[in-house]
């Protein structure tokens, strides 16, 4: 129940914050971070329980369920689950949340109610899309949380602000609209194999699909989930609307929205069609090792700083596209490291953006520089994020990208000696940021502040967590285990068996009740017990 | 008892790191200093403790380890931040926190002028806090957190001064290019991960020799690997363009990090594991080679520049390739016994630059300089001490000793040739010659600026420390036909193997009085040449063939020429043509296609009725067409 | 009414007066001229239903002609209100200078 | 009875390329109420006495008089006709008989080919339309019903004489 409520809470606080801000242009802020807050708090309690229980039995995948029929004539259910993966990735998305709401805090200055009433229902789609296990309801707060951020991205951006929101609605609308075709697809097939008609993610894992349809299908969840990500020929979305939305929307775009893609394809994708994520895996690899390049040699010659930060994304998410797909134990743990890391570096790199910005009223590297003379704090910080973005060891991306390439080395050898070398640009493109922005001479000579009280807070908190999590990532490890290990598992025995899966369309059935087994395991074993 | 005590090593500076990074900017200078200098001599006081128990009462298994926690935990992948003192760890320690401390207590004073005093020693302390972790690293994870926390703060202090644009564009240099070697070393962890299933040294040591042929393919891979990773620190051919220009950074951080310590990270790397070495015949060979060319160009260049600390930077890189041409020889302690020595004369020479350049008012040219000798008479002769340790000046220097063990080695070793010998010796000539010059450019000669500053006793006490140990530490390793003292190796020999020789060689004594000859023989050409009768240079660089390659060897062999047309300036271009994006033009088409499309269908919506008919009948011709032909 | 009239030679008459109709409606550049067209055609689609109408003794041929003389009644009342405002405002009744509707 | 429907039809052809090519209005206004009587006789042999009748009250009498109303209310006279002359030169023709002549000739080509031969032409009454009308079609009187109001309607507004001033769409640029 605890999971509708989150949704329902931040549903309801957006609603209240637009009614609020017709009166009041406080009511609307202190709203969202209460209603946001509050949220963090009982997940993070709920987390803390949870970490208590998986450090000492074995733990169960799936922690907590809701269950509701909504529309039962076409199988539809109101399903929410959590596993370690959802958990950690609502955990950040709250925690992201709050400082989305801190950081436009006075950045935005009109129209405040239905500002932060797009805001709090866009973390109301995230978190639905990390907690459906309907794929209908899926699909659904999937679209919800386009649309308000197609607002957000409007009304709130900068100069160029209608072309980036057309374009990144019309990207993500497309994309989109593949997923659902696919959706209707695994549901008619699943639906004519069985005679259940029904949306039910965990009724639609065991479903048997001739390989080669299930090779389409596959592929339509893939380009939602890969332009959602996004990997290099899908991005150029990317930069526009990281670039011209507001701070809380840059934030909340790469801290939280790139990562539903990758989310997507880690519960989806790789579940539902394991033979055909399989049969495109070298190349999924290799495009995602062209991200890394590709988006690394952008990000150097980009001259609008949250560009730059943009295409860093791009490189980083490139890392993810190769670790997922190396289906192994520590890649996909990178993969989840690198969500959580790169979420944060990421987002604190736009929140500096948007400081300068707001400082400076400029985002062009061309006119920055020597900043550090002015904000020593800033540029302290800048430089921890710089250097987390190139994966000093001692933050938390280095152990994610760490593991990926460790994990992807034994995939794909030569591919992960590609993607290691994206180090050396990712290495070349922070340091030149840190040299435009804050090294060199200074030339601006108008007197700037540094952080103040409320930056100082929102920084120290991102910071910390990044240092954190580079030195102590065990918890975080430790939440997704069991998910991950399910995952594991099921491309062991896929590898086993693959060549038979793949090649013939008969299947034997010995190393098909293997599959089943393996596949019935993802679903709840306890389901009753944690209905309320 | 003592390795519970092992963690205070990196412990000390790390909280002065932590107190300068957060309230830096409300402390006095003075608290500043104390917190700065403080820690890290806290740190050598421990190890000098810590090394003394080591030493009078060693453990066993040859070692003091301490799990703090467990970094993280994957499947099998379970690095420890756990600390490790062997002999080998104890050597770097010793060294990393004494000379530490004492560049500290010297920048206390070199510094005092500066306005960023603070962030000067808290990257200071982050240094020694990650080179720390980076020799007492049980696993190669930590170790390479170490690594590139050190790249990090060397990049900081070479742009410390980040005014100046140069300065930053050396510090990217140097923090790139070390990366390159880095990658390659990630790379060769993996390949380490997958062969044993484990990154802690301790345990890849033991498994090695039982898992791997000697000479296989996968030896050599990761040996050379690894070597990637220690060239780029090291400055070793082909990635040393980097240190001539991380000479920027203030002189005590030369000393410290481009001197002493940091870029000695390859030796060390390549020692920790001589185990994997040992197994490639070819990986060795490799380090040797290496080793030597990078002595002979960096000789060569060190010879024409005219930046005192540039010169050094070159004789830096040059001292770090006789250390890896030891190494290649399975000298493993002549190397280290090298580095040892080096870093107490070279900390010394920079550090006495250093003060030079400071009263000279940030003159760095030596031509500009001379004189000096009566004026500043303590750094003449902590100078010169250190100079002759540099040019190995027999029997009274400490880098005499060292040094001729290498030469010995690069003949008597089973790995020695000719060949390698002949470099070595002819090095030293170099190294001699260009010493000299250094030192008659400097102090001899008419005064051509004036002095500004005067060194404060902050300053010159710790040359003076330095000064008697580059006199005096050669003397715990004396070669067998003089003394035949080998504390050090004694030492090491719990950790690394001893050098195996040819058989049947004799004659040592003749070697060494080659080697003496040649550093006489060097000191009295640069005497000639720069001294007696500097016209002759004079002349010698006007002749057409010498000043094409006086140009070259200053420019450092063309190297930083050649990166730039090959590797810099396609990437530059490659991003620039391509900063808006191919990709995006790919959906801009569309869009542009789009829009061209609605043009088209919106002339046909011409607003005359006529036209409409007249599509209406067409089309009704068309479908009545279609009936006929049906 | 003994002698059969073929039903190909009434659709034929319809067909030409269609045509007509068109080649009415296309060259007129006067609007009363192309009101006037648009009635031709109407009617020679009139006369297929009726004849169709005969052909199968069935009253719905009639049927339709009656809507079709209702919807040309409205038409038409509506066409010319049309041409009058049309007249009214741009003093031509040239339907070619009315091409404001371009796209 | 053969003679008498190509009399006629011979008449309506006759009478409607008139109306396409007069430059008069009134005549070619005349011409077609020739072209509508001729018409109506063609029903009535055709066995539709109802609707050659209605064919004459309603369109010969009532839509031809709305036409006859507006040529007046406008005044079309001499200067249209010549106005139209200009306009109607041969060369305009071209283009419109060429298309015509193929759908006219895929028309033929349809009618002849597809029927079989035919059969005796039958009287449909009044009352046979009557209840067919009333009875299926309701729906469709009623719509027809309708749609005349709704004309009544539009006319009336749409012919409502007010102020001509120009519809913002339609006024041109004035130079500011």
């Amino acid at each position: 129940m605890i999971l509708v409520y989150l949704i329902g809470l931040l549903m309801g606080g957006g609603v209240l914050a637009l009614l609020m801000g017709q009166w009041n242009n406080s009511l609307p802020k202190w709203i969202a971070l209460c209603t946001v807050s509050t949220g963090f708090i009982l997940l993070l309690s709920f987390w803390i329980d949870q970490s208590r229980i998986m450090n000492t039995l074995l733990p169960e995948t799936w922690m907590m369920e809701y269950r509701h029929d909504w529309i039962s004539t076409f199988g539809i259910s109101f399903h929410l689950a959590i596993d370690g993966l959802s958990l950690l990735l609502l955990v950040l998305t709250f925690f992201l949340g709050i400082l989305a709401v801190l950081c436009s805090w006075k950045e935005v200055k009109e129209r405040i109610g239905f500002y932060h009433f797009n805001l709090l229902w866009i973390l109301a789609g995230i978190s639905g899309v990390f907690m459906a296990m309907d794929l209908f309801l899926f699909y659904f707060f999937w679209e919800v949380m386009l649309i308000p951020m197609y607002f957000l991205i409007g009304i709130w951006g900068s100069e160029n602000r209608e072309y980036a929101a057309y374009k990144f609605f019309i990207f993500t609308q497309a994309s989109g609209l593949l997923m659902l075709l696919a959706i209707l697809g695994i549901y008619f097939i699943h639906g004519s194999n069985t005679g259940n008609y029904t949306f039910n993610y965990f009724e639609l894992l065991g479903s048997d699909i001739a390989p080669n349809v299930a090779f389409w299908l596959m592929l339509g969840f893939m380009v939602a989930f890969v332009v959602k990500l996004p990997i290099v020929p899908f991005h150029s979305w990317l930069p526009d609307a990281h670039s011209e939305a507001p701070t809380a929307g840059s934030l909340i775009l790469a801290g939280l929205l790139l990562k539903t893609g990758a989310y997507g394809i880690l519960r989806f994708v790789l579940p539902l069609f394991p033979g055909a994520a399989q049969l495109v895996a070298p190349w999924a690899m290799l495009l995602g090792v062209i991200g890394i390049i590709y988006g690394a040699i952008l990000a150097y010659s980009q001259t609008d700083l949250k560009r730059l930060i943009a295409y860093t994304s791009v490189s980083h998410m490139g890392f993810i596209m190769l670790g997922i797909f190396a289906f192994n134990e520590l890649a996909l743990q990178g993969v989840v490291m690198q969500l959580v890391t790169h979420a944060i570096s990421t987002g604190a790199l736009f929140i500096m953006a948007g400081m300068l910005k707001e400082r400076l009223h400029t985002r062009d590297l061309r006119l920055m520089g020597g900043l550090w003379t002015q904000m020593p704090q800033m540029g302290a910080s800048a430089i921890l994020l710089a250097m987390a973005s190139l994966g000093l060891p001692g933050l938390g991306n280095f152990i994610a990208e760490f593991l990926i390439l460790l994990g992807a080395f034994k995939a794909n050898v030569w591919l992960t000696i590609l993607a290691t070398c994206g180090l050396i640009f990712s290495a070349i493109y922070s340091l030149r940021l840190i040299q435009q922005v804050f090294l060199g001479a200074s030339k601006n000579l108008d007197p700037i502040q540094d952080f103040s009280w409320r930056e100082i807070t929102l920084m120290a908190s991102l910071l910390l967590s990044i240092i954190w999590l580079g030195l102590y990532p065990q918890p975080v490890i430790n939440t997704v285990r069991p998910t991950i290990k399910k995952l594991e598992e099921l491309f062991l025995i896929e590898k086993e068996y693959g060549h038979i899966l793949i090649n013939n369309k008969r299947i034997d059935s010995l190393p098909e009740k293997n599959v089943r087994q393996v596949k019935t395991e993802l679903v709840p074993s306890n389901t009753h017990s944690y209905v309320r | 008892m003592m390795d519970h005590l092992l963690w205070l090593i990196p412990a000390f500076p790390l909280v002065g790191f932590i107190l300068l990074a957060l309230w830096g900017k409300h402390l006095s200078r003075f608290w500043t200093a104390i917190i700065g200098a403080g820690s890290v001599s806290l740190s050598a006081i421990l190890t000098l403790f810590i090394g003394l128990n080591f030493l009078s009462s060693t453990p066993a298994d040859g070692h003091y380890s301490q799990t703090l926690w467990t970094w993280f935990e994957v499947a099998t992948f379970i690095p420890k931040i756990t600390l490790y003192l062997d002999a080998l760890s104890l050597v770097f320690v010793f060294v990393i926190t004494f000379i530490g401390a004492l560049i500290h207590i010297y920048s206390v004073a070199f510094m005092a002028a500066d306005k960023d005093y603070a962030r000067f020693f808290a990257c200071m302390n982050l240094f020694v806090v990650s080179m720390l972790l980076l020799v007492l690293a049980d696993n190669l994870l930590l170790l390479y957190l170490g690594w590139e926390g050190v790249g990090l703060c060397s990049y900081l202090l070479i742009g410390f001064w980040y005014e100046n644009p140069s300065n930053g564009y050396a510090a990217r240099k140097a923090f790139i290019i070390t990366r390159i070697g880095d990658t390659a070393m990630a790379i060769g962890l993996f390949v380490l991960f997958y062969q044993f299933g484990t990154l802690s040294i301790p345990d890849i040591l033991a498994l090695t020799p039982t898992t791997w042929h000697e000479g296989a393919t996968i030896t050599t891979v990761t040996a050379l690997l690894l070597l990637a990773g220690g060239v780029g620190k090291s400055a070793q051919l082909p990635l040393q363009t980097w240190l001539p220009d991380a000479m920027a950074g203030p002189s005590p951080v030369s000393a410290l990090i481009h001197a002493a310590t940091m870029v000695t990270a390859g030796v060390y790397l390549v020692a920790r594991m001589h185990v994997i070495f040992q197994l490639s015949p070819i990986a060795q060979m490799v380090v040797a080679g290496i080793g030597a060319a990078t002595l002979l160009i960096a000789g060569f260049s060190a010879l024409t520049q005219y930046d005192i600390k540039r010169v050094l930077a070159y004789s830096t890189i040059s001292q770090i390739g006789y250390m890896f041409l030891a190494l290649g020889l399975g000298a493993w302690t002549a190397a280290i016994f090298h580095f040892m020595i080096h870093a107490f004369f070279k900390a010394l020479l920079f550090l006495a630059a250093g003060a030079v350049i400071e009263a000279l008012n940030h003159e760095h040219n030596m031509f500009r300089m001379g004189g000096l000798k009566s004026k500043l008479p303590v750094i003449f002769w902590t100078f010169l001490v250190g100079s002759a340790s540099l040019a190995a000046l027999p029997i009274i220097s400490a880098g005499f000793y060292s040094k001729d063990q290498i030469l010995w080695y690069a003949w008597a070793s089973e790995h020695g040739n000719t060949t390698l010998w002949l470099i070595a010796l002819f090095g030293a000539f170099l190294t001699a010659v260009y010493t000299t010059r250094m030192l008659l450019l400097t102090f001899w000669g008419d005064a051509k600026t004036a002095v500004s500053h005067y060194p404060s006793k902050l300053m010159t006490i710790p040359l003076a420390i330095l000064a008697f140990f580059s006199l005096f530490a050669g003397f715990i390793e004396l070669p067998h036909n003089f003394g035949h003292l080998t504390l050090f190796s004694d030492l090491l020999h719990q950790v690394l193997p001893e050098t195996i020789l040819k058989a049947g060689i004799h004659g040592e004594l003749l070697f060494q009085l080659l080697a003496m000859l040649v550093t006489f023989g060097g000191i009295y050409m640069a005497y000639i040449l720069w001294y007696r009768k500097p016209q002759l240079t004079e002349k010698l660089k006007q002749s057409a063939p010498l000043i094409h390659l006086y140009r070259f060897w200053f420019s450092g062999w063309g190297f930083d020429q050649v990166y730039q047309v090959l590797l810099v300036k396609p990437v530059v271009f490659i991003a620039s043509i391509n900063k808006n994006d191919v990709i995006d033009k790919f959906y801009q088409g569309i869009a542009i296609l789009m829009v061209r499309l609605n043009r088209a269908l919106s002339f046909t919506q011409s607003g005359s009725l006529r036209w409409y008919i007249i599509g209406l009948v067409v089309g009704a011709i068309l479908i009545l067409s279609i009936q006929v032909i049906l | 009414m003994n002698t059969p009239i073929a039903i190909e030679i009434v659709m034929l008459l319809a067909g030409l007066l269609f045509v007509l109709g068109i080649v009415g409606v296309i060259i007129r550049k006067n609007i009363i001229f192309m009101l006037l067209s648009v009635e031709i055609m109407l009617n020679a689609a009139g006369l297929a239903f009726i004849a169709a109408g005969s052909r199968w003794a069935q009253p719905d041929g009639q049927v339709m002609f009656i809507f079709i003389l209702a919807m040309a009644a409205a038409e038409v009342s509506v066409g010319l209100a049309l041409i009058l405002r049309i007249y009214h405002q741009h003093r031509s009744l040239d339907i070619d200078k009315l091409k404001e509707m371009k796209g | 009875m053969d003679i008498f429907f190509y009399i006629t039809a011979f008449v309506t052809l006759f009478s409607t390329i008139m109306v396409i090519t007069r430059h008069n209005p009134v005549h070619a206004l005349l011409y077609l109420v020739i072209s509508l009587l001729s018409l109506s006789v063609i029903f009535f042999l055709l066995g539709a006495p109802f609707v050659a009748l209605l064919e004459i009250i309603i369109y010969a009498g009532a839509i031809m008089v709305l036409f006859i109303f507006v040529i007046m209310l406008l005044n079309l006279g001499k200067e249209t006709a010549a106005q139209e002359k200009a306009w109607l030169k041969p060369t305009v023709w071209i283009g419109p008989v060429i298309l015509s002549t193929i759908l006219l000739a895929e028309l033929f080509y349809l009618i002849i080919t597809a029927q079989p031969p035919s059969y005796n032409l039958q009287t449909v009454d009044s009352k046979a339309v009557a209840i067919s009308l009333f009875t299926p079609y309701l729906i469709g009187v009623e719509l027809a019903a309708m749609l005349l109001m709704a004309g009544v309607v539009g006319a009336a507004h749409i012919g409502q004489q007010k102020k001509t001033v120009l519809h913002r769409f339609l006024k041109e640029e004035e130079p500011q």
